[in-house]
């Protein structure tokens, strides 16, 4: 196939996969925002389980800090 | 004796061709990146390793019936080892950055132009004498401009397997230059005061939120390009397993287990592909040049449409955070992060960024369908 | 302009057809089951998934070159995964309750009615027009009242691979559904006296009887269904890394690694057998339905089993423990210690309900083991 | 095949099955009891292993409860 | 009734062999020695339970489509399983105490001489009646004299395959047996003086060198042995894992979880070859002593140039070191370390007895790679 | 073929094949040697890194031994 005919599809291709790529990602900020909502709407107030989530992290670096605390203690004897 | 004679003839020295010492020292070389500039080290260390392996007179390694040529045949061949990769990049990435401020995907869009342009510049080479890209090689090269390694060798080995080896090596040393290659263009493209933009801190995400992405992303990609399903698939299988907090087990199997014993496979089976008669040609050069090409473009055009999003929205967006736009996670992120701390020493844009940065993932993946679709039907 | 053509014919909403829409939703049923009612989420996610990732359009995922068939093809055609399933259950169980009291092996024994109660039924609903089960059908259908996964897979796979999807489906849904199915029909069989019977504490094992349990019951197996054989022996081969207690590293392997990346492949192999044309159909209708006919029928004799040892003992036996001979480990012995808890507050039946609730597995793997030998002969 | 010769034949694999299943666990009864006597008899005394058997597993109760001791003292603070 | 016929005649005791019923004696007597004298338990365990396994009557667990047969199509027919195991004693082996002095390599070059003495011994067994080895099988068993499983499994399924059960046995079984073969060797050969010998505290090794170590091994071998490029390179692969500081991820994945569970796989499937026709004839016990004569050569020639060494270097080389040679890692550098400390209470040569005891690993896959280019070319 | 054949061959093989596990590992001699004065002159001083790496192997006995005192202070009481 000569060049100019490989560039001309190539051009095509370039044109059609930007234009997708951007379709898409763009249709998913929609659907993403909308997601939210519905997220949102879904679990109305919805603290109580993130609260119950970030305490599960709480505890985690609870344990690290207990577990630092321990090992600074025992050094600085 | 016959023996002797027999012994002298299975030497590696009585054999050895210029081609494969020269692939094993392209094979150090790389080794020499990894473990001396930390150049993706899980990645290039192995395939540096393989190249040396394969590369070995009479042993045959990569044959049809060698150790990485059975690896390579089961895992890269049938595209299974980038799809499990891609499973454990997904339960590794928390993707709340993106969900807290979906609009980010724009730079993950903006940022793909690395691929397309890139595509059309191999086309172009193809001018000069001794190149002849084919459709198909063109896309499998301009994949790197993506900076994703797994998406780069899973498109490779449908659309252009002999170049494989050669796509795989450019997209991870890429990767491993982020840091070089972006940080000029950055500060080219954007002014004192815009890089000392500071964002509004991230909403928080619920994990509501969290298990509902997964299935978002890939409604849309169901509906819209099934081409990239396998890809976007495994990726949110992955996550899903991460965000729905009842698969701790698989969860952590898929981001430990599974993803460290592919990679080394992987890594192995990318490397017997570095052949001398496929690796070293100009081809590779082409492709290595075509590659900074694309990180270059996909760094500008995110930048650019930072900058559009800067204006639109009257300053409230760092226009920096576009660079991570190609992903290269978590690299080009904390390049953002750098060079916003340049400007402001208060100014951390890592979590800003880390939303353009997955998105980026996202974005060539979409773009990997599309290739695939209209390249590879 | 070909490219625009090839690509719209190339979206999944040109080709969608209502099957596929369906499966999809079936996967987001079993999905919103694992996650949000903890339905055996380590399962229930990746077959989910799995149908969701098979359901695609175009993608093919679940085809010959798909991801999910060839992870089918490996490992659940052949039966390597569900083996390698019950080596891990091997290397995680605890024999020693059972160990402690054998005579609770018979209540293992007659909870597996349920499996050929069942067996007749599937048959039975043959003379429903819609309903074409074979001896085969039936027999891989009647497993669900075993209660036990692979072994449920196992056998689907050796003996009605159309009917894999659903019957995994209805097996762990049902396992999962034990705390609902079993309480109604504990109080209706036994009486509050019955239920309130304090059992004596188990003895203890000593080590070595926990390294000789393996080869007892291989040995059985051996002699008299070697038929069951791989199930059995697999199962034992994990206990004894477990138990022999010079081989850590491979116990934990067989009780970690391995297990939890099979279980990731298992889920999604199995998915990809959620087909329209397969799971669509009144037959699953049917063996949602004769699934949970085989578990209630299974709970039942066990309880009557115990009743009869409750009498022949002189009411040594609290009643209660014959529903755990389902197997269903652990959820039926904790649904046996928590209903024990309704009635005496300080009846804590749990290990007494370890033993026929680990009976059941031998007793539904040598179920499967008959009908191997009978029907898949 | 006919249903009704269908059904026979599910009756015959009921009562084959159930009768299999019963008399191997059956004999599986039988045999363990033997295994534990067996056992009982090879080990003799047989305390020595088991004790030194509980007492790895007493340790590792041990290293939770001295963790959990150290966490609850450094909360309690 | 045809059913009661057809379960009759799929029952175990109906079919069972004589041959059958002593491979599983034979199986059970290597789980024997696992358990209760841990003689080498990671491997002899799966190795025996594969054997009982794959000896059932109708299971034909070890056929083509059982489990452990097609275990053994994947991972040892292709020497894929050996080869991974390689690369974990690769990450898992220091060989600092090989750089900081490396005329050790000597002595596990001499220790070598139990294979080809064995190679002899073989061929000589010809001229007894019964016996027809041939130069292949004669290889084959040889190997047993290095002292190293894998090596010893991948050289038996390239050069015989029939033997590979009674060859893997002989060799484990006899690396278990180190503490029991090699003591009164290694008294008979030297003197209490050079049994007391101090040896200077070894060098300090720099994080370069065990870089550079896997390279120059891995050159050497380029050059002048590529047939054992595929066991040296994977082990020098393994070996830059864990020596490059930057692949953690990678290099513990290696140590444990790949090395843990193709253990499992390798010592089921080695198993799987131990069918009465195969292993219960003159030839099994022929193995079985030449495997005991290749050890207590390799043991005698490591000691006797030990004793050279100690020579030449004017008393500075403690003689039984050189007992180390023959490889069997850690266990013989151990021995040699106890026997030392009966001389001299504050004699510690375990760091000295590394060195050539690493170099023997190195020195039966050279004499392998010998093997394969001259009897399997 | 006949034993003496075989046995002709087998002692060629083991002169051949000693000869080159010998040669072999005889040239590894010389080559690690080598190798190890090239990274001495490579790395210069090269203290520095060495350091480093015990460094962090300290902090790894370290905190073992912090752990066992814990345990032990904890056991004692
Ligand atoms: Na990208
Ligand atoms: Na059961
Ligand atoms: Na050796």
């Amino acid at each position: 196939m000569a060049v100019s005919d490989l560039l001309l599809q190539g051009v095509n291709l370039m044109l059609l996969g930007m234009g997708i790529v951007f379709t898409f990602l763009a249709i998913l900020v929609v659907a993403l925002t909308g997601m939210s909502r519905l997220a949102a709407s879904l679990s109305g107030p919805e603290t109580p389980p993130t609260v119950a989530a970030s305490d599960a992290e709480t505890d985690d670096t609870e344990l690290i800090a207990v577990i630092s605390a321990a090992i600074n203690r025992y050094r600085s004897r | 004796m016959s023996g002797f004679d027999a012994l002298w003839q299975s030497m590696g020295i009585a054999n050895m061709e210029w081609g494969q010492v020269l692939m094993m020292a392209v094979g150090c070389v790389l080794i020499y990146l990894a473990i001396h500039k930390k150049f993706e080290p899980l990645l290039l260390l192995p395939i540096g390793f393989g190249a040396i392996l394969s590369n070995i007179p009479v042993a045959e390694i990569s044959g049809p019936d060698g150790l990485l040529g059975m690896i390579y045949h089961v895992g890269v061949e049938t595209g299974i080892f980038p799809l499990l990769i891609f499973m454990g990049v997904g339960a590794l990435t928390d993707f709340g950055a993106l969900i807290a401020m979906p609009s980010t995907l724009l730079l993950g869009a903006a940022a793909q132009f690395g691929i397309f342009a890139t595509l059309l510049g191999a086309l172009a080479l193809n001018m000069v004498p001794g190149f002849d890209f084919s459709l198909s090689d063109a896309s499998a090269i301009a994949i790197i401009g993506g900076a994703d390694g797994p998406t780069a060798i899973f498109l490779a080995s449908r659309l252009a397997p002999d170049l494989l080896g050669a796509i795989a090596v450019a997209a991870y040393s890429y990767m491993a230059l982020v840091p070089i290659i972006q940080p000029p263009i950055m500060r080219a493209l954007t002014t004192e005061k815009e890089r000392s933009v500071k964002m509004q801190q991230l909403r928080h995400v619920s994990k509501l939120e969290k298990v509902l992405f997964p299935f978002t992303v890939l409604l849309l990609c169901i509906l819209f390009l099934p081409s990239a399903a396998p890809l976007i698939g495994m990726l949110m299988f992955g996550n899903l397993l991460r965000e729905s907090g009842v698969v701790e087990r698989l969860s952590r199997a898929a981001q430990n287990e599974i993803i460290n014993i592919v990679t080394i496979f992987l890594g192995l089976a990318v490397g017997s592909k570095l052949s001398a008669e496929k690796f070293l040609s100009i081809e590779t050069l082409g492709i290595l040049g075509l590659g900074a090409l694309a990180f270059c473009i996909g760094t500008a055009t995110g930048l650019l449409m930072a900058k559009i999003m800067h204006r639109v929205t009257g300053g409230k967006i760092n226009p920096l955070i576009g660079a991570a736009g190609v992903s290269a996670v978590p690299m080009a992120a904390r390049v953002v992060n750098k060079v916003g701390l340049e400007s402001d020493h208060h100014n951390f844009l890592l979590m800003h960024a880390m939303g353009p940065n997955v998105a980026g993932v996202i974005g060539s993946a979409v773009a990997a369908g599309v290739l695939l679709a209209v390249v590879g039907g």
